[in-house]
């Protein structure tokens, strides 16, 4: 694949995964989707490139702000919207919902609404690979707020002191809801708490998806050849709310004028039209992904119920 | 001076932290978004504008944030903390049972605990099984710790405000639904009274119905459409549940020998088990098996239709006093 | 091949881990010091030595012991780890009653979590708060968790065995006074058991009396005791008590009329309560106010004398079974 | 005081401790104190340095391994002995025991038998004094395991985040229990842990009072003057278990006899012998500290048990 190939494919990717949080955004407002929705709007470029490095025997496991890594990990976009619609076909038949879906045939181990505890997790999938043949790596992802949590901690130990093969993920959009992460550590350069563990750790840019999947392959690859777990700092910006309907009162003048002109989207529309691709191609990456997204939509939309008659199966085996 | 707003259940909680910021100088107030933003429900807003450094958000470390309030409690302080979701407790649920629970026990009084400690829980539609667990049971059996669970804006106030008076840690549980459910009159400003205490919020003679948080009401409008069927049925809110007031609920069953619980935790092991034990240990003759209204023992679904069908509710709470009652 | 061997309730629980370690090689074993030093209770003696680094060591990371046994179960391993003391699962509850507990349930049965934790509790002399108490009910009020108790060596044997076995994530609750408290003979070998199911200990028409882990053999001696006085009574084991044996539970209570519970947890909230509160629900009425016997709510003493005056024994199951029958 | 009187007075606290510990081993031995007892001998020198730096409004959280602590911070041997064995007078009436007794009226807040749990408190204790017009610093005491903890990493940030005056104080004996430390980590110099919270950290002699006394000291000092947190490594050992019955097959050979030639105690008097001092005052030291241990052992001994009918008091206000 060309360069420029890969980076209209990436834009696509980024476009699949914006276009669908818009849809969600829309049907949360029309009500069609009901509770707590948190969109990784302007987050694109970290799921894209780093979900290209992995293979499907990986393990991958994120936050309840993982849409977007599920899209980029190849779930079917029409299950994660049935999931969100509380449809029978949703990935999970409705019990999940936004913030708590799996889909582990397609190697998506699930969102995680617990701050940082799928963490501990992921270190388990590891630590399985070890004995069972496969050469298996496991990806967390988390926020940089994330990062202050115990389980954070004791995983990235955990997994270090047996040169387990995780990549830990942390991506860094200033925020953990409404909070700025620069007032609630000392040192802000979250990438060097992985020194201290004796892990490799590195601070990237998140929004450029061709250095994320550089990096990530990087990492997964000296992880699975045993040099020990990796954590990388994605330094990105959310340009939406924590959650659907946070007023964002704690944002700076112009901050988001500004991160607008940095997003993913753009920056690597801006990039390929450098590179001399045409307007023509760079906007067709944009409308594949919107009939997707649209054909999804309907299909959902359509689709039954989530189906009361079990709801209390599958509490036991 | 007391006086009488009209207020939402969440600006009945910012009432009573003001108050309680604005008379008591030892009272701290932080937890993870509660300062600049004044919390994710809006429920501290104003407040760190007020009141400066005693109002401050912390990092995402719940072991952190209780612990470092018991550890202030200790030297004096009065903090106030929250929990954002009661489910989170479970991060550092060792601060609570074996830190706080133990101060003043273990040290025979040397050493004392006055936090408080604000949480809320329960399942609205599109809450994940994470994010919608009722857990009051836990703290119930851990002797030690006060656990209330106001469910009107007036107890928002009154139960705080008593919290945060009592020398014990106290976990206060609030509910996400209600902090914006609407304004009803509160009376604020005046004395504030111990803890404990139920709240009789219908009287009657055919059954007892015994509930707190969001059920309270439905218990309450339950209890109305078994009156337009004939029976008046007690319905005894409890938003202290630690201490309990047994004598109340014990009083109304005799008198009724009826007795429906309802709450939004899970059936087996919930506070209902406790209530339908003491009853069966206080001697009292019932004149129907008792009922418990409970969720069903398991996981709580995302999709509101799935909620629906398993999560208590009026309905289940009317189809539960008409079996005592018939 | 069954076999009869006289061992220890630890050298029991040895014997199960090695065979689950032999028979199946998806399982892994570990925790704080359960590889190299073989158990602070000496309890996995020899298993790394055998198994290799199929068992090993852990830092001192509950989450992280917990979490990753979760994950490595969803990716076919069998994990079987050890939290050391029951109150310490307090500092990383949330990966039980969050992660674990929903892993089967959201997921409808595609990701499962088959782990299997151990850990003991209870009271010995000189423990102290932090060391002593009886959390069972945190478990059995979080649906899609198995849990057992174990008090014999045979059940040591059997229970972990059919822990392992069990495709639900099991808290095996064992009990560092039972370790090395004297061999018994231990079949080994046999088939394994499903889990669930009750253990008469004691038959009789006078009073039944339900309890678990190391109560059950004081309610053993407290039903001797009545013997002497006269009044047979049924001592009904449950060492597992997620599933619950009710009907075995209700079967007896029936017959007897007669119900006393007894646990080492505390009073309120304790499983105890679940019990009187079914067997209320049953509608079998009862010949006499049920009684349970468990730590009064309180937080438990280091001295042994202090701890003596609070902690059920056998001299207190009698007095309850006393009140019942007379 | 000249330093070689310090040195003395550093000896006779070591002894102090030493031989209360001793003390408490032959009770276990003989049933007298019954349960579980996790002795100090060999790890005197840091208490004994420590304590020295503090002031009495200062905060001090220990572990279970505390009575070393508490010796240092001037409660009296006979109320920790009465303690230990279960007696009314004892410093909490017997209701903690060896491993969860505080003395507060004399500035110790208390030993803690959860690993790590004791750290949040101290960040408490240093909060408070931001709004009471002191300006305590708070102390607390873990080993090395518990840098493993998810509520030390916790406090370590929290702290960190809000410039606490707290010294973390990580004692380095080599082993959790039974397992060594350097097995269950890949990085082990845990001092480093702290640079990555902002904070100061440092690995020092943890063996010698005189050493542990000015490093406390200045962390003390920098921490109180608003200089953040500092983490203070103090590289030790226990010369025996874990607790009593340890069967310590986890030693080297040989480790037992070369750990006993650089004890505190053989260290500082051959240090004193070096600078002249005569014999008999380096014996007087010890036998000081063994008069005042075995009055204290006579008196607690002597002491009435525990008072039952009390027993349920205190559970709430
Ligand atoms: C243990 C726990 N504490 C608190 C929360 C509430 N909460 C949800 S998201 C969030 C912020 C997380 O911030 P960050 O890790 O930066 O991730 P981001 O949301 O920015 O992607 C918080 C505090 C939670 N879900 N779990
Ligand atoms: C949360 C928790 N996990 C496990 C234990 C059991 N435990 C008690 S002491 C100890 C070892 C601690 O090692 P370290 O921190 O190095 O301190 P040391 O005992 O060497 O002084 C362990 C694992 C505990 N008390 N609390
Ligand atoms: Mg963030
Ligand atoms: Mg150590």
């Amino acid at each position: 694949m060309t360069e420029t190939d890969r980076m209209l494919r990436d834009l696509r990717d980024i476009w699949r995964i914006r276009l669908l949080e818009e849809k969600v955004r829309d049907l949360r407002a029309s009500g069609e989707i009901v509770g707590s929705v948190h969109l990784c709007i302007g987050q694109e470029a970290g799921p894209v490139g780093a979900c290209d490095a992995l293979r499907p025997t990986d393990a991958l496991f994120v936050t309840y702000r993982g849409h977007g890594w599920a899209v980029a990990r190849g779930v079917p976009v029409v299950g994660i919207l049935a999931e969100l619609l509380g449809r029978a076909s949703g990935v999970n038949g409705g019990r999940g919902g936004s913030a708590y879906f799996s889909a582990p045939e397609y190697g998506f181990h699930g969102e995680n609404s617990i701050v940082g505890a799928g963490a501990p997790l992921a270190v388990g999938a590891a630590l399985a690979g070890r004995y069972d043949g496969t050469d298996r790596a496991a990806v967390c992802v988390f926020g940089d707020g994330a990062m202050n949590q115990g389980a954070v901690h004791e995983s990235m130990n955990f997994a270090a002191a047996f040169d387990l093969p995780v990549v830990f993920v942390c991506e860094n959009n200033g925020y953990s809801e409404l909070t700025p992460i620069r007032d609630m550590v000392r040192h802000d350069v979250l990438a060097e708490r992985a020194r201290v563990y004796g892990l490799l750790g590195e601070r990237i840019d998140g929004d450029d998806p061709a250095v994320v999947r550089e990096r990530v392959a990087d990492a997964v690859e000296s992880a699975r050849e045993g040099g020990g777990p990796v954590l990388l700092e994605l330094m990105t910006a959310r340009l939406v709310g924590h959650y659907i309907g946070d007023a964002e009162q704690y944002r700076a003048p112009g901050e988001l004028e500004r991160l607008a002109e940095v997003e993913p989207a753009a920056r690597l529309g801006r990039a390929l039209r450098e590179a001399g691709v045409p307007d023509a191609d760079i906007d067709a990456a944009r409308a594949d992904a919107a009939a997707e997204i649209d054909a999804a939509e309907a299909e959902a939309l359509a689709a039954t119920p989530a189906d009361v008659e079990t709801v209390r199966s599958h509490v036991h085996a | 001076m007391p006086e009488t707003r009209t207020i939402s259940f969440g600006e009945a909680v910012n009432a009573a932290l003001r108050r309680s910021l604005e008379e008591r100088p030892e009272v701290l107030l932080y937890g993870e978004d509660v300062g600049v933003p004044g919390g994710v429900f809006g429920v501290t807003k104003g407040l760190h504008k007020q009141f400066g450094d005693r109002v401050f958000d912390t990092p995402i470390s719940e072991s952190a944030i209780l612990g470092s309030a018991i550890g202030a409690a200790m030297f004096g302080r009065r903090p106030v903390v929250e929990i954002m979701w009661s489910d989170f407790f479970l991060v550092a649920l060792d601060q609570v049972v074996n830190q706080a629970a133990n101060v003043r026990y273990v040290s025979e009084g040397r050493l004392t605990a006055p936090l408080t400690i604000r949480t809320q829980q329960g399942a609205v539609p599109g809450s994940c099984a994470q994010h919608s667990q009722s857990l009051e049971a836990f703290f119930l059996h851990t002797p030690g710790i006060r656990v209330c669970m106001p469910s009107t804006a007036q107890d928002a106030y009154d139960l705080l405000l008593a919290a945060v008076d009592c020398d014990d840690p106290v976990v206060v549980i609030e509910n996400r639904a209600l902090y914006h459910a609407g304004k009803t009159e509160v009376e604020v400003g005046g004395p504030v009274a111990p803890i404990g205490g139920a709240r009789p919020r219908r009287t009657g003679d055919a059954a007892t119905v015994v509930s707190w948080g969001t059920l309270s009401s439905q218990a309450v409008v339950a209890a109305d459409s078994l009156a337009s069927e004939g029976h008046e049925v007690e319905v005894l809110e409890t938003p202290w549940l630690d201490p309990f007031p047994w004598d109340d609920v014990t009083a109304s069953v005799a008198r009724t020998g009826r007795l429906v619980v309802a709450h939004e935790a899970n059936h087996t092991g919930g506070f209902g088990a406790e209530i339908l034990a003491r009853v069966a240990e206080s001697g009292i003759t019932l004149r129907a098996i008792p009922q418990r209204v409970a969720v069903p023992d398991m996981r709580l679904p995302a999709a509101p239709e799935l909620a629906r069908a398993v999560l208590p509710d009026a309905a289940g709470i009317a189809d539960a006093i008409r079996r005592v009652v018939s």
